[in-house]
Formats: C-alpha cells, structure tokens, sequence
C-alpha cells in the first residue's frame, strides 16, 4: 500500500514544543499519523497534545518505541538531530528543515554510512501515504488512496500534482518530497527502487527540477523498470548560476539544464509533460500500459 | 556568498598559506602610496565579484609609482561585465616559472567536498576540464578526516607536479582544505598556484565562495557581503530577506516555494511572456510580505505587470488577497496585477479580489495567458 | 603540562564556555581594587599547581574591598603543599544550587579521550570513582566526529541531570570537548559545573593538563609554563632539555632509555640504595650532554654519589668516559661516581676511566653495589 | 621461524634522507633487511645507499613492492606517515619516532581501525629477527638465533636482556619493543598471541614497565598459553604521578603500578623476574617446560 511509512509507523517530533514543530505535529495527528511523542532538550517531562516531550532521541525511542524523526530544528541545530536520530536507531528520518549549511550535511552523509537509517530531506515537505496518514507538512486533504506514486523535489509544486491528479480521479500510493537541497538523504533513484518493489504502486510520477543529476541517474534506471514512469522538469526558463530559491536548483556550467534532464527522461522512455497540466493525462495513459 | 580576491586571500593568510602582502586602494594616489610602500613593480587588480578580469583590462602592472597611479586611475571606475570597479588589490608583482590550480568544491554526486589540481594553472579550470580532464587529478575530501598531509601531497604527485613543490604544495593544499572547512566555503581555489623563478609556491589569486547558510555562524564573514550581481535589486532583496533572482523579461511573478515558482516562469514563457525575476515568498506569509514582495518586483523598471501564484497549505489565500489589496495603494498605477489563489482560504481570498476588481485567474495556466494578455494589450 | 586556574577558565572561554569574570593579584591592593570593580562579594584564588587548595587555606570569600586585600594578603605568598602562592585569582561569588563534574580525559585503554560526567561535582572525582563509581558516566569520543552536541546532551541525561540543565550544560560539554582537542589537552575538567540559583550553567573552577609533545604546535601555552613541581630542579631540567624526575634518596642516577633507568633506580633500591633522581640523557648522546646531567644531578644537595648505567647502541663508551672526565674538575670534591659501560666504545671507554683514575662496575649490579657501598663507606 | 618480520619483508625507510633515517637505514642494510627504497616528500628521484627515494608511500610501494615502512619523522609529522602507510596498504609499520602528541595517536587508532595493518610503536626501537635483520635501531650484534620471543616496552633494557639471554646461550625467534608511549599499535597481548601460535618459538620472554594495564591484560592471556612466558616488571621504586621517561611510564592513582602486574603476572602462573639477571635462569627453566 505504500512505500516508507504505513499505519504501523511510529512518529516522534523534534522540536515539537517549537512554533513549527507543534503546529505540524496538530497537523500529522489530524492526518491519522501515530505521533508517539516529542523531544526538545532541556524540555523533557513536559507534554505537548498529550504526548510525552524528551530531552533526547534515545530516551524518547526507549519509552515510546518510535520508528520515526520528524525533524523541524531551526537549521543550525538540524544535522545534530539527523545524526541524533541515526545513532538511536530509528528507521526513517524526516527533515523538513531548510537552510542547513552544506558542510553539515557532508558530515551528516559520511555519519549515515555508518549508521544504516533512511533519511528524506531536508529541505523537503515530507512523505505522506494516503489513508496512512503523513510525516511532515504536505497538506492532507489534496490526497486520494490510489496506485500512484509520487516523487518531488519541491513543496508546493507537489502539492499542485497531486491535487490535479486527484481531480483526475488518480490516487497515490505513497508521495516522498525529496527535498530541494544539494545533499539529500533520499534521491529519485532511492525512490523510483522502492516503488519498483511495492506491490501497491503500479505507475511513478517523479517531478525533477534543474540542478545535480540525479534525475539523469534515475532516467538511467527508469529504463530498466517494470513500471511505467512519467515524468515533468521544472526550471526550463531558468539562467545558469543562478540559484533559483532551492539551495540545489541550479545549474553549473553545462550540467544541470532542464533540457539535460528531459533528453535523459525521453531517453529512458520517460514521457516528460510539457506542464504540469499534461501529469494526468500522460499518469492515466502509463496505468493503461 | 561571494568575497573578493582580498579577502580570499586574507582567509587563506590565517590559514598559513604564502601570499604576496596586498593592500587595497579607492583610489589612483592611494595605489601609488603602495606601490611606494612594496617597491615596484606591483600589479593592480580591479576587486570585482566576476572573472575574466584579465582579458577585460582590470589586471595591470605599475612599473613605477607613478605609473602605479596612471593604471589604478584606469581601473578604478571602470565598467566590467556591469560592474563598477570600486577598489584595488595592490600587490608587489611576482616572477612566475610555473602555474598550477588547486581548488576545493562542494560536490553533491559525492556528497562532500572534491579536491582538483592541475598543472594547467592560471586559466579557467572549467575550460581545462572540458578540454583536457586528464589534467585535472579529482580525489573527494573524506570529511571523518579532512585532508591528509599525506593525501595532499599524494594528489600533488599524481597530479605531475615536479618534487621540489611536493612538500610545500602539500602544505598548502592542506591548509586550503582546513580553510574551506573553516569557512564554511562551497568553492576554495588558488588559482594560479604560482612557483616562482626562486623557489617560493605561493598563492597568487583566489577564489571563496561562502555558503549562505553558514553566515549565522561565520559573523564576520557575513559582515564582508557586498552588492554581488550588477542588478542591485539582488542584493536589496537579500538584506531585505527575500529569494528574489532578476531576469531579462517584463512579467513579474511571485509565488510561495521554489518549484512552484520555477513552474509558473515556464508557464508564462509557454504563454508567450517573459518572466522578470523569481520571487518565492515562503511557507505562511503574511499579508506584509505578500505586500513588500509586490512593491519590490515593480520596482523593476522593466515589469509591465505582476502574476501572483499561490497555493495555499500554510500561506493562507485571504492573507495574499488583502497583501495585495494593501499593495495597490502605493503600485504604479494602471500596473496590472493577476493573482491565483488555490488551496487554504482561497474562497476568501478570491472574494476579497474580486470586490477591489482585481484579476483572478482560475489555475497557474488561465493566470498566466490572463497577465501576458493584459501586458500585450497595453503594448 | 600544567596551567592555572585562571589560564584553564581563559581556555574555556574561547570555546564560549560561560565562565565567571576573574582577574589576577600579585599584591593584596590589586586584590581589593579588582573587588572594587566587580562587586563584592568575591572569591580569592590561590593560584598554585595542586589540588585540595580549598582545604589547604586558599580559598577565601571577600564580603568587602578591605576584607578582599585581607584575604588575599594571608593567600599570597602561603605555602601550598611545597608551593608558593604567587597570584591569586579573583572573581565574583556566585550563588550555587547545584555541583556537577565534567571532564574529558584521555584513556589508555579506549586509545581516545573519555567524557566523565557526574551529579557528584564539586568533591575529587577520583574519590567518586572510587566510592561512587555508579554516579559516573563515561564514554570515549570518537575522535572522527569530535563529541557530538547530542551526544553531551545524551551523557547529561544519563548522568541524572535535571532537564533544565541539558540544553545548556550539552552546549558547555561539547564545547570542553573542542577545547581539549584544540589546545591539544590531555585532561580538562570543569568542576564543580556550577548551576546557580538564578539558572546558569557555568564553569566554576577549571583544570586543564597540556601534552608536553604538543607544545611545539601550541605556541601559546608553551609561553604559559611555570615551576610545576615543588621542586625547581625539574623546571629547570626540562628547560635544559633533559629528562628528570626528583627522588627521595641520596644516589644520583644517569643512564640511556627509559627503561634502563627505571631497571637502574630498582636496583640501587635493592642493592640497598636509595635513588636521588630519574635523568635519561636518550640515544646517541655526546660527552656534552653526559658532563651537563652529571653537573645537574650533582645541583641536588642530597646526592651523595652518581651511578651512570650506559648501555652502548648509538651512545658511544668513549664518548660518555669523556664526558664524565670533563665533569670532574666542575664537580664537588670527593662526590664518588660509579660508572657501567657496556656495547658500542665499551673498552675504549673503560680505559680511559681507568687512566682517570674512576671506578667502573661490571655490569648493572656490581655498579649498583659499588655506588651503594662507596657512599655508605663516607657515612 | 619468526613472527612479523623474515627475509622477504621488503621494507621502505620513511625520512631516509634525515640524519636518523640514513644512519639507522645503514644498519638495516648492513643486518641483511631488505631496503628497498624511501620516501621523503619533496625529495623523490633521488637515492640513498642506492635505493630509490619517492615523494609518496603509494608510489614507493607501486615501484618496489614495499610490504612495510619504517618510520623516522619528527614528532608532527609521525602520524601522518603512518596513516600514509596504512592508506597504501602496508602490512607492517614500525614507527620509531618520539614525541608524538598523544591526539594524533588517537586519530591514527581510529584510522587503523578502518585499515587494517599492524603498527609497531610509535617511540620504540623496532623489531629484529636473529638471522633475517631488523626494522629499527637495535643493535643487531647483541641477537642470536633462537627459540625465544622476546617483547618489551623500551629500548635499551631490551638490549641488556637480550644480550643476557645471548650471553647465557638463550637465542631469539624474534624480539619485539612495543614502544613507550600510551597509545601504541601493538600491544603485549597481540605479541603473546603471535608467539603463540609461531611454530619456531618455545618460550616468551616479556619485559614490562609501571603505566597502565597492558601488562594485566597480557597476563590474563598468558594464563591460557601453551607455551611458558616469563615476565620482568621495571620501574617499582618510581613514585605515583611522576612520568619515568616514557610518556607511558606512569602510575595514575592505583593503576599501573609495579606490584600490581607483577602480582597479575604470578596469579596467572608467569615467573617474575626479581631483577633482570635472574631472566636467563628462568627462561632455561622455562624451555625445560
């Protein structure tokens, strides 16, 4: 039924008695996520919408048995929460957090090496799993239960897809914000494999954006999947060395382009949407197939 | 962040590595005033944030003071690629036997910092690495560590440097590393690394870009931020906390997240319009920002009209509306203004627009052939 | 190497630990000047390289200026188990609530440093570790990531301290952990970890011990060494180079390696002795540097005799024969020197002991029991 | 015949052209090791005693199949060369440097760790094999070839004992000096072990000084040896506190004193030498065992 998170998941909070942190966590709880609990140090013992607040991500998976980090830290103190999520063991790590200096996340990528955990994000809405609920701050009520899967660097443009994939009649199955940022926890591969594997997501819709490559890497792999991908690249009027608003959205040199990443994605196979308003169309066509 | 080649290389002082002393001047007597101090000949180098400074004449030897002064003169005020020449670098010049490159940049395939030298120094390395890669030794930082001594020299070595610069190069490539950590740096280059006729390895230009992110931490680095682009309304929008990028069309636009922002500068390019600028307000703004964001998109001379695109989760669509109602007051008049508002609190929002008979378009699409329509009808 | 108080509390600071102001007297007026412009009351410090100063008199409260000048006027110039109070550290009293300890140390057995936190601050934490050992947390630090703002906090939590205190003790533990590393300590301990009633967390008093190896690259702290011992002798051996411990006993002993000195030293002590001294001149030594340890064990007023145990390799027999030749006339009349020469220059040595008329043992041990003999011999 | 070292270790002299290096680089030479180049940075393409001297350990160990370094650098150099070492896949290390600061050893443990390699030292005079050489500074004149193992924390007592047991008739299989220092690659544990198993040794002969607890740990081990080991114990008139030389050489509180491994040595059935001419009598009895 989903990829990453299901109705079993159990969700802490870090930074959850922050104005962040509690207005998403009332938002999660209204999605039906399982929030277990919360951590901010120096703030244990207190409780916030009834949940326990801990000083540490070790404590708080002890007492809670939380799967989960949900983490909405103020940018300075985000890799330290990451990492502190990793070390206490926990499956899956969400950082919505944006703004993270990049050498932190270096640190924080050699540190999951050595610490086998899933991280999305940051800089990213989060994941959510309709009839599920969601881990992070997309909004609930765009979603449909469906076949679907849906992977997005961007916030605000996923919700747009989706919500005119809902409209179409098309569900989703799980729907992953990777995150805007150079280095991310998840990339389009990461999650174009998952999809491939779950028996629930008959059809990928992964909406790339200029900068890096990883969309070229997940073409590569597109091509050798069973499932039909579609595909849509924000950014085609973008200049070079321009940094537009996502810390990885831009292009260096020659690498990076818009066009770059829609040859790779026609390439593969991929039909690549003109905008966004042709998802549907070409999603209902590749569920056909 | 963008510094100058002064400041870069007054980092890379702190760090140990040799650099020619240097002072800046505004102006041509003060350029002599140096060039006294150093004894000539010196070189004078226009402080600008864009390369190629060289070949546009913002590089000149003083080979007395007073000449010194005559070239300063030339460079100071000048115009380079839009840009206006405000200080020099005055440096004693070097004698230079050979050039190499060493640099260090983030890369994000391998998640971490990359080192790269070559010895084909002294020019851009992105030509380098088009034409010839094979002259461009390319090893990841491993940040558990940090560069190694060893592993710098080692670079060095496979990168065909001649042994008398291993050791000393090493030491300098090294210190680069530490600086580029230290500075929170995304790009740290030395380029040309200059062997001079007496032995001396030197840096003799450099390159640091500082991540944005880093400056709550890197105070003092942040309190050396310029005017970066030849559009001041970057800089502006960046004191004022705004991700504003300036572009060459007439159609503003503002809209909440950066993808969907992207999105709606190809929609109006599909439209037949030109996006001005990028402006992504955020998650949850408020009717202020919705309205400082307006008044400083029109302040492009350029923009003929404004689409506003938001799509409400946090960002609250009657907060955008009475933004933009409280804009209007003080806008150009006759400047034309499409919003669409979807998601949160869009009903309100589009009937408080439509009682100040604003325009309203249906989706991302209808708003924006309706603000390219409107801007063509106006001519 | 050891540092004060007050230079330890300087440390700290420049990692942002919050450590109370504090200024150093010489004289009891700078002590009441110093409580004049902080507030009374304050804290008169004895500034000395031994523990238990509390107990031993040196600390006192000032409630007023006069009272301040009083105090420190019965500190300075006390003596603290064989030291001499030269400066006091003066600083504002604070109104503790509770005592934590927090040390890192470097541990043989993990091969890295060890985080130490305790709720039982403020007493010998060796006594804790003794009585208590249950009231201690420890953990090494991995040294590739430094201690983790986390993982302080995690240590704190599992050391019982109240939720209060993790935000801001985190931060502190951290930051000592960056401040070991960056002035290459080999312990530094805060303790007692003060939390004061109205709330802060601070670095109450502070220890740190500064590798001895690592002074070459800690340019600054070097500059800060002082008399450690209670005995001037070892100051001054380390100044000169030489490796030199202070014993109890009469017999001055000089030899090559470590371990051969050591191996020496037991056997004075068994063959009825008692040894004067530790003095290592290391490999290869010349007759130099054999007369200057000879004429530096002999500054040693009990020193009844000299045993020099030289095992040959690098070190030459004739070159330590000369040496001890060259000493004699710089000597005290009548001081016996014993000497064992064995390996490289062996007879060359010998002989030229010989024909200088001094006695040379066979091995080890018959040189041991001709020292030991030739002193009880002159009572 | 021997442990860690025999006649085809090829090894390469890391600060050959320093005054120590050469001096010490004669004697290998001239005790029959097998040099077969060095490295100083900085001064590759150059020769000493007519072998090849690189820039870097990798190329020297491309170029002449180096199976092991021997180091002598200054102090603030030393552990980078030995993580340079380790990096080019050496299989053996002998540091012999002095003074190394005791932060970098822990750098260089942790970096062991992930490249496996043996370190011998650092501040130690090497290792010789009675017949094949040394890798070091020990007077190779004072060895004979043997049956016995010898290992010992410091350099000149080693070659008082071994040259007692010499003069006694007792030969060596192999002698090992440890080193010093707190931090050292090899301890006594992993030598008892290697002797263990080494079919051309009989008996271990182990020298210990004051300072932590490597010689407990080894006595526990030794308790479970086939073959006898017999131990010497130095510095037991040395007060607490006071650093006998060695950096490592030095009673913290109640740890590392004399008498303590001394009695840990006697529990675990190991004869203690009184003094180190008693050592040849009970290495006799011990090869009677």
């Amino acid at each position: 039924m989903s990829i990453l998170f299901d109705k079993s998941s159990r969700v802490i909070v870090i930074g959850i008695t922050g104005r962040e942190g509690l207005y998403h966590t009332k938002g999660m709880l209204a999605a039906g996520t399982q929030i277990v609990g919360g951590v901010t140090p120096g703030k244990g013992g207190q409780t916030v919408e009834d949940r326990p607040v801990f000083d540490t991500v070790r404590e708080a998976k002890a007492q809670t048995g939380a799967t989960a980090s949900c983490i909405f830290v103020p940018p300075m103190g985000a890799a330290d929460a990451i990492m502190e999520s990793a070390a206490a063991g926990m499956e899956l790590i969400v950082c919505i957090t944006e703004g993270i200096p990049v050498s932190d996340m270096t640190r924080v990528a050699a540190f999951l090496k050595e610490h086998p955990t899933r991280l999305i994000g940051p800089n990213c809405p989060g994941l959510a799993t309709p009839g599920a609920g969601k881990v992070g701050i997309m909004p609930y009520h765009i979603f449909k239960e469906g076949n679907v899967g849906f992977i997005s660097r961007s916030g605000t443009l996923t919700y747009e897809v989706v919500a005119l994939l809902t409209q179409a009649g098309i569900g989703q199955s799980s729907c992953i914000g990777i995150g805007g940022d150079p280095i991310i926890g998840t990339t389009f591969i990461d999650c174009l494999r998952l999809f491939e594997e779950d028996p629930d997501t008959a059809a990928v819709v992964m909406c790339g954006e200029i900068g890096g490559s990883d969309e070229e890497d997940a073409a590569a792999y597109a091509a050798t999947m069973k499932k039909p991908v579609v595909g849509f690249i924000s950014g085609r009027t973008a200049p070079p060395g321009k940094r537009m608003g996502h810390a990885g959205a831009i292009i260096s040199g020659k690498t990076g382009t818009a066009q770059g990443k829609v040859d790779a994605l026609l390439a593969a196979g991929v039909p690549v949407a003109d905008t966004i308003f042709d998802i549907p169309a070409l999603t209902a066509e590749a569920l056909k197939r | 962040m963008k510094i100058h080649e002064y400041q870069a290389k007054e980092i890379l002082r702190r760090y140990g590595i040799p650099v020619q002393p240097g002072k800046i001047a505004t102006t041509p007597e003060q350029a002599e005033e140096i060039a006294r101090e150093f004894g000539v000949p010196v070189v004078v180098k226009a402080q600008v944030y864009v390369g190629g400074r060289g070949k546009a004449g913002g590089v000149k030897f003083g080979s007395t003071p007073e000449q010194t002064r005559e070239v300063a003169g030339q460079i100071l005020g000048m115009d380079i690629k839009g840009l206006t020449v405000e200080k020099v670098l005055v440096t004693p010049a070097i004698d230079i036997a050979e050039e190499y490159y060493a640099g260090i940049i983030m890369d994000r395939a391998s998640q971490a910092p990359v080192v790269m030298v070559s010895r084909a120094g002294g020019i851009d390395i992105e030509q380098v690495a088009e034409e010839t890669p094979e002259k461009i030794i390319k090893e990841p930082i491993d940040v558990r560590w940090g560069l190694l001594p060893w592993q710098a020299r080692d670079i060095l070595e496979r990168a065909g440097m001649p042994h008398n610069v291993i050791a000393k190069g090493g030491a300098i490539l090294a210190a680069l590393a530490k600086a580029y950590d230290g500075s929170d740096a995304t790009l740290a280059e030395i380029n040309p690394l200059a062997l001079t006729k007496d032995g001396q390895v030197l840096a003799a230009d450099a390159k640091i870009l500082i991540d944005d992110n880093a400056l709550p931490r890197q105070k003092e680095y942040a309190g050396w931020a310029e005017p970066e682009e030849a559009n001041p309304l970057e800089f502006e929008a960046k004191a004022e906390g705004l991700t504003y990028v300036k572009l060459d069309g007439d159609v503003g636009i503002i809209g909440n997240g950066a993808g969907l922002v992207m999105t709606t500068l190809d929609m109006v390019a599909r439209s037949g319009g030109k996006p001005a600028n990028f402006l992504d307000i955020g998650g949850g703004a408020k009717a202020e920002v919705m309205k400082k964001a307006l008044l400083f998109v029109a302040k492009d001379p350029q923009v003929k009209g404004i689409l506003v695109n938001i799509f409400g989760g946090i960002t609250r669509g009657e907060e955008v509306a009475q933004g933009i109602i409280m804009a209007q007051n003080e806008l150009p008049l006759g400047l034309p203004i499409v919003a669409r508002l979807s998601g949160t609190g869009e009903e309100q929002g589009r009937a408080l627009l439509a009682d100040a008979g604003l325009t309203w378009g249906q989706d991302m699409r209808d708003a924006a052939q309706k603000i390219v329509a409107e801007i063509a009808a106006r001519g």
